[in-house]
């Protein structure tokens, strides 16, 4: 086992990892940039590095500085968290060849999935059901024509190299397909580096699931069950919660089946996120693979009882898996909701220092967070301030503890997102589960 | 202003709540800066209730007298229960703002438990207000009259 | 069910119950005494009424008030949390001829159970063993020594009124015993109003280990299993943990079918907890029973993922109970440690005000507490702060996370216990499971 | 004002909880600003280590210059990795105490990655202090030298 990790992040996810650590008695190495040498994950941690300036170009992406903060340190593996980093192939291979071990996938697997039109033709091969569209990168608009004739409009042009969400075009009549080819390959050549654009068949109202795998290094694969995403708001995840309340066990099974294999067939290793599309016909398909750990993992954790970054860890130490797939078992139902330091109209950033913070706590509730009372949030970084999450023996359970969960925290002095999210919970669509990706449209005013 | 002088000036100050003091002698300019510094916060966006909004902005002072002036001495219950200001719906109140009331005076009734607790001026003076409502529950310390003493 | 409970407690307790009312939908009213107007649990209820100045006696156990504080906000039912009058069986009385239902059990339970004599008698009776020692009250020390001679030295005399360690004295030799008695009476008392006292042998190094229970209006009754609380200092528990790392599989089961057969042989009602002595050779024998929610009930509601308040509610509200034994299932470890405003050494108490409080947070973790940052600990009342717990797969895991917990909580401008517990839970022996009653005193220093 | 003043100015001010002291003697003026800036709050008992002491008592103003006067330059690394004040072992210094250095010249090395970095003086002037140890870890914005502009 490491005796030593560099956290390659900040906030809430270095704190994390940094707890994991501590619980494995492994030492640990916070880095920071300038702003944030008053950050718990630098108090948290056994060493911290300065690695630059408030810039994250030139601090938390700075690999040089980076790798020099594990060397002089001794740190033998870094944890890369998600963002930055984490899915960042050439970080990962330089990490390899400076003899630090990256924790999570191999170069490979980060290169692979992040060219989400190979991903998408490699899970086709593999028997994975993927949206119906095109084979591979998309060159010319004619293409695209003939592509749409055959699947029928409307459809989505999208970045092989964006993810997230990011860099999309619905187009839903012939006519203004050309154009907005032309602009997709544009925007994903200004945005990503690349031209190249892929397109899948639009499938309308429908939920955005994701299933957690573990892969260890010996190829032995398990999923911990899904996650329901499609709480979102442009793309950007609100609310999250275990199990789906659209699944059924034996569709759950089925889509926890196509991830395992979806990892094996890319000899994926570490923790990743398969995504799938549930359309209202419960049909599901690839949407693609996040090769990290994610924002909302702790919802898995709550319902299975493991804990992802241990595991993280132990695998790219090089331990077997310790369980098979029919030793996971789930418990009650669990409901995370992400507070963003946000104008919960305008979605504006909202830096500053918080006045007061007093988390929620008691029965079921669980906080990840790396800010308290006074603390300035700084106005470099992304605006996430804090997970809660609300555990419940029943998903009825679950969702009145995160309603009381969110009336009971007390964090002024910046604006939060937590009275959009106190409306999401308590609307009774939601409380029925019943909700697609549109949902939080009827909370946001159009722009 | 020699080393003495400062030195007693700091003797002065110890123990104070002054945080920042300033003179000058020429023009006689004196500035004195007391109570902690409270760090600014912005306010916080306009949401549905919520804990954090829980405490009104003034919270009463239970049991201190509420007027501006500590002559008035304020009449506070000593238990939870229900105010009245008459023995009964029918009957005359048992004073009114102005009169004059004599110490051990019963002033209202406090129902609490079935029973009807009588609540008597504490001293002689003249009624100036009346602070709950009749048939209304009033808990510990609850301000009920302001009485100028005689 | 209940529109409105009012809640006859403080602190982190009076919360407790204010979260699971609002997760029920149900509205409380908060009571607070005038040291405690701008308390946590005043600023999460729906209502709150003043009930008197800051001495407890005047307020927090004044029966009028607290009554009448009911009556005019319309409460149909009061939780009294745990002290004040959780046990005061005049209060459960009256409380019902008021026409306000007490959350908790019935007052002949609550007299029975207080009297530790005739509890003792009653379970003998049922079959529950006791510990070797005076059938009811001891009325001389003739009598003591006749009893004393047939179950051999040590013995321990009790105070029938006591309970929770309070008024015992241990009578080692022959010689002392006539002058212990009289002390015994005399203290007893003093200090609970009657000079009835018991006299039950003392079994040397042994394990303090109590079985929750619930139980129906209609007689129905589970046990939800153990908690160890062996770590105690002058029987103050400091940390708990569940399971017990002494208990088989076999003799947990023995404890609890013992557990729930006592709760049957007095018509308990409500949730209820039946210590036991467990010994060296693995007998078990009655201790007491507590007649109330206790401080330490979260660690079961960790590892059966109940809520044992919720529970209380449903009952007290006529309902039966929701399941039956073999439902009641455990999952992992959990372990709770009391951080209390005392000096870690000397045990003095420690009022003032907090400067900063960071709670620990992450998997697993649980934080009971109604106190905040700038928050004025007040000194009329007991010094519990927080209740701190970790949540485990393993025994192992809970125990360094519990570590790590502790190790992360920031908690400055009055002394709290945190050094001790940190030590206690970094013991070697403590790490191993091993240890008894007696086990706190290797980290105090003798008085 | 003579030294001796200052000097007993200083012992005064030890140990009380002024935080600021202005003195201004032509038109006598005195400023005094005391009470921690910072909430204050009672020391905790001593404990095992934990996250709430993880803070240095002073925290490094980093990449700020750490010298009382605002004259004098810091040289701070610009990266992170091994400071070298020789080029090799057995080489001598680059630059020693009291060495004037011109702008541009090599004043020490970096390892990070295998790689030397030479890091070099920002302005012609004096060596007045050097901070780093050779052969010691620094981190980015970590203060290396001291420099007195010429």
């Amino acid at each position: 086992m490491f005796k030593k990790i560099l956290i390659a992040n900040r906030g809430e996810i270095a704190l994390r990892v940094i707890r994991a650590c501590r619980e494995m008695g492994i030492k640990t190495v916070a880095v920071y940039s300038e702003a944030d040498a008053q950050s718990l994950h630098v108090r948290a941690a056994d060493e911290s590095v300065c690695v630059g300036p408030a810039d994250a170009a030139a601090s938390y992406r700075n690999i040089p500085n980076i790798l020099s903060a594990a060397e002089i340190t001794d740190a033998e593996a870094i944890h890369p968290g998600y963002g930055f980093l984490a899915e960042d192939p050439n970080f990962a291979e330089v990490c390899a060849s400076a003899g630090i071990k990256f924790i999570g996938p191999t170069p490979e697997n980060i290169k692979l999935m992040g060219n989400k039109a190979k991903a998408r033709e490699m899970m086709a091969k593999a028997g994975v059901p993927v949206i119906p569209g095109s084979q591979g990168v998309i060159n010319d608009d004619r293409e695209a024509q003939r592509l749409a004739r055959k699947i029928g409009l409307p459809i989505i042009i999208k970045s092989a190299n964006g993810g997230g969400g990011r860099g999309l075009r619905l187009v839903h009549t012939e006519v203004s397909l050309p154009n907005a080819f032309l602009t997709a390959q544009t925007e994903s050549l200004a945005g990503f580096g690349s031209a190249d654009v892929y397109i899948e068949k639009y499938l309308g109202e429908s939920r955005h699931i994701e299933i957690q795998i573990l892969a260890d290094d010996r190829g032995r694969v398990v999923h911990l069950g899904e996650r329901e995403c499609s709480i979102q708001r442009r793309h950007q995840k609100l609310v999250e919660e275990s199990p789906s309340p659209a699944l059924t066990e034996k569709l759950r099974r089925r889509m926890g089946d196509a991830a395992v294999e979806a990892a094996k067939a890319v000899r994926y290793r570490n923790a990743g996120t398969v995504e799938f599309l549930l359309d209202g016909k419960m049909n599901f398909y690839f949407l693609e693979m996040n090769t990290r750990i994610q924002v909302e993992h702790p919802v898995t954790e709550m319902v299975t009882g493991l804990d992802l970054v241990k595991e993280q860890i132990l695998i790219a130490s090089g331990q077997p898996l310790r369980f098979k797939q029919r030793d996971i078992s789930y418990r009650g139902h669990c409901i995370e909701v992400r507070v963003n330091a946000e104008h919960p109209e305008h979605f504006t950033p909202s830096p500053g220092e918080i006045a007061e913070f007093i988390p929620p706590g008691g029965p079921g509730v669980r906080v990840d967070t790396a800010v308290y009372s006074r603390y300035r949030v700084p106005p470099h970084y992304d605006s996430l301030l804090a997970k809660v999450l609300a555990y419940g023996q029943t998903r009825e359970e679950a969702v009145s503890r995160i309603t009381r969960a969110l009336d009971e925290t007390v964090l002024t002095g910046v604006h939060t997102t937590i009275p959009l999210l106190q409306k999401i919970v308590q609307d009774p669509d939601f409380r029925r589960g019943k909700y697609t990706t549109s949902f939080v449209d009827r909370f946001v005013p159009r722009a | 202003m020699n080393l003495k002088e400062i030195r007693d000036l700091i003797a002065l100050l110890q123990g104070t709540d002054i945080y920042e003091f300033q003179l000058e002698r020429g023009g006689v300019k004196v500035r004195i800066r007391r109570g902690a510094p409270l760090p600014e916060g912005r306010e916080p966006a306009a949401a549905p209730p919520r804990m954090e909004e829980a405490f009104p902005q003034e919270p009463r002072p239970v049991g201190a007298p509420i007027s501006s002036t500590d002559r008035l001495i304020t009449v506070t219950s000593p238990i939870v229960g229900t105010f009245y200001r008459a023995p009964s719906p029918e009957a005359q109140s048992f004073v009114e703002i102005g009169d004059r009331v004599k110490k051990g005076q019963v002033l209202c009734l406090i129902e609490a438990m079935k029973l009807m607790n009588e609540i008597e001026s504490e001293a002689d003076g003249t009624v100036v207000k009346i602070l709950a409502e009749s048939a209304q529950p009033v808990e510990y310390g609850e301000p009920l009259f302001l009485i100028e003493p005689a």
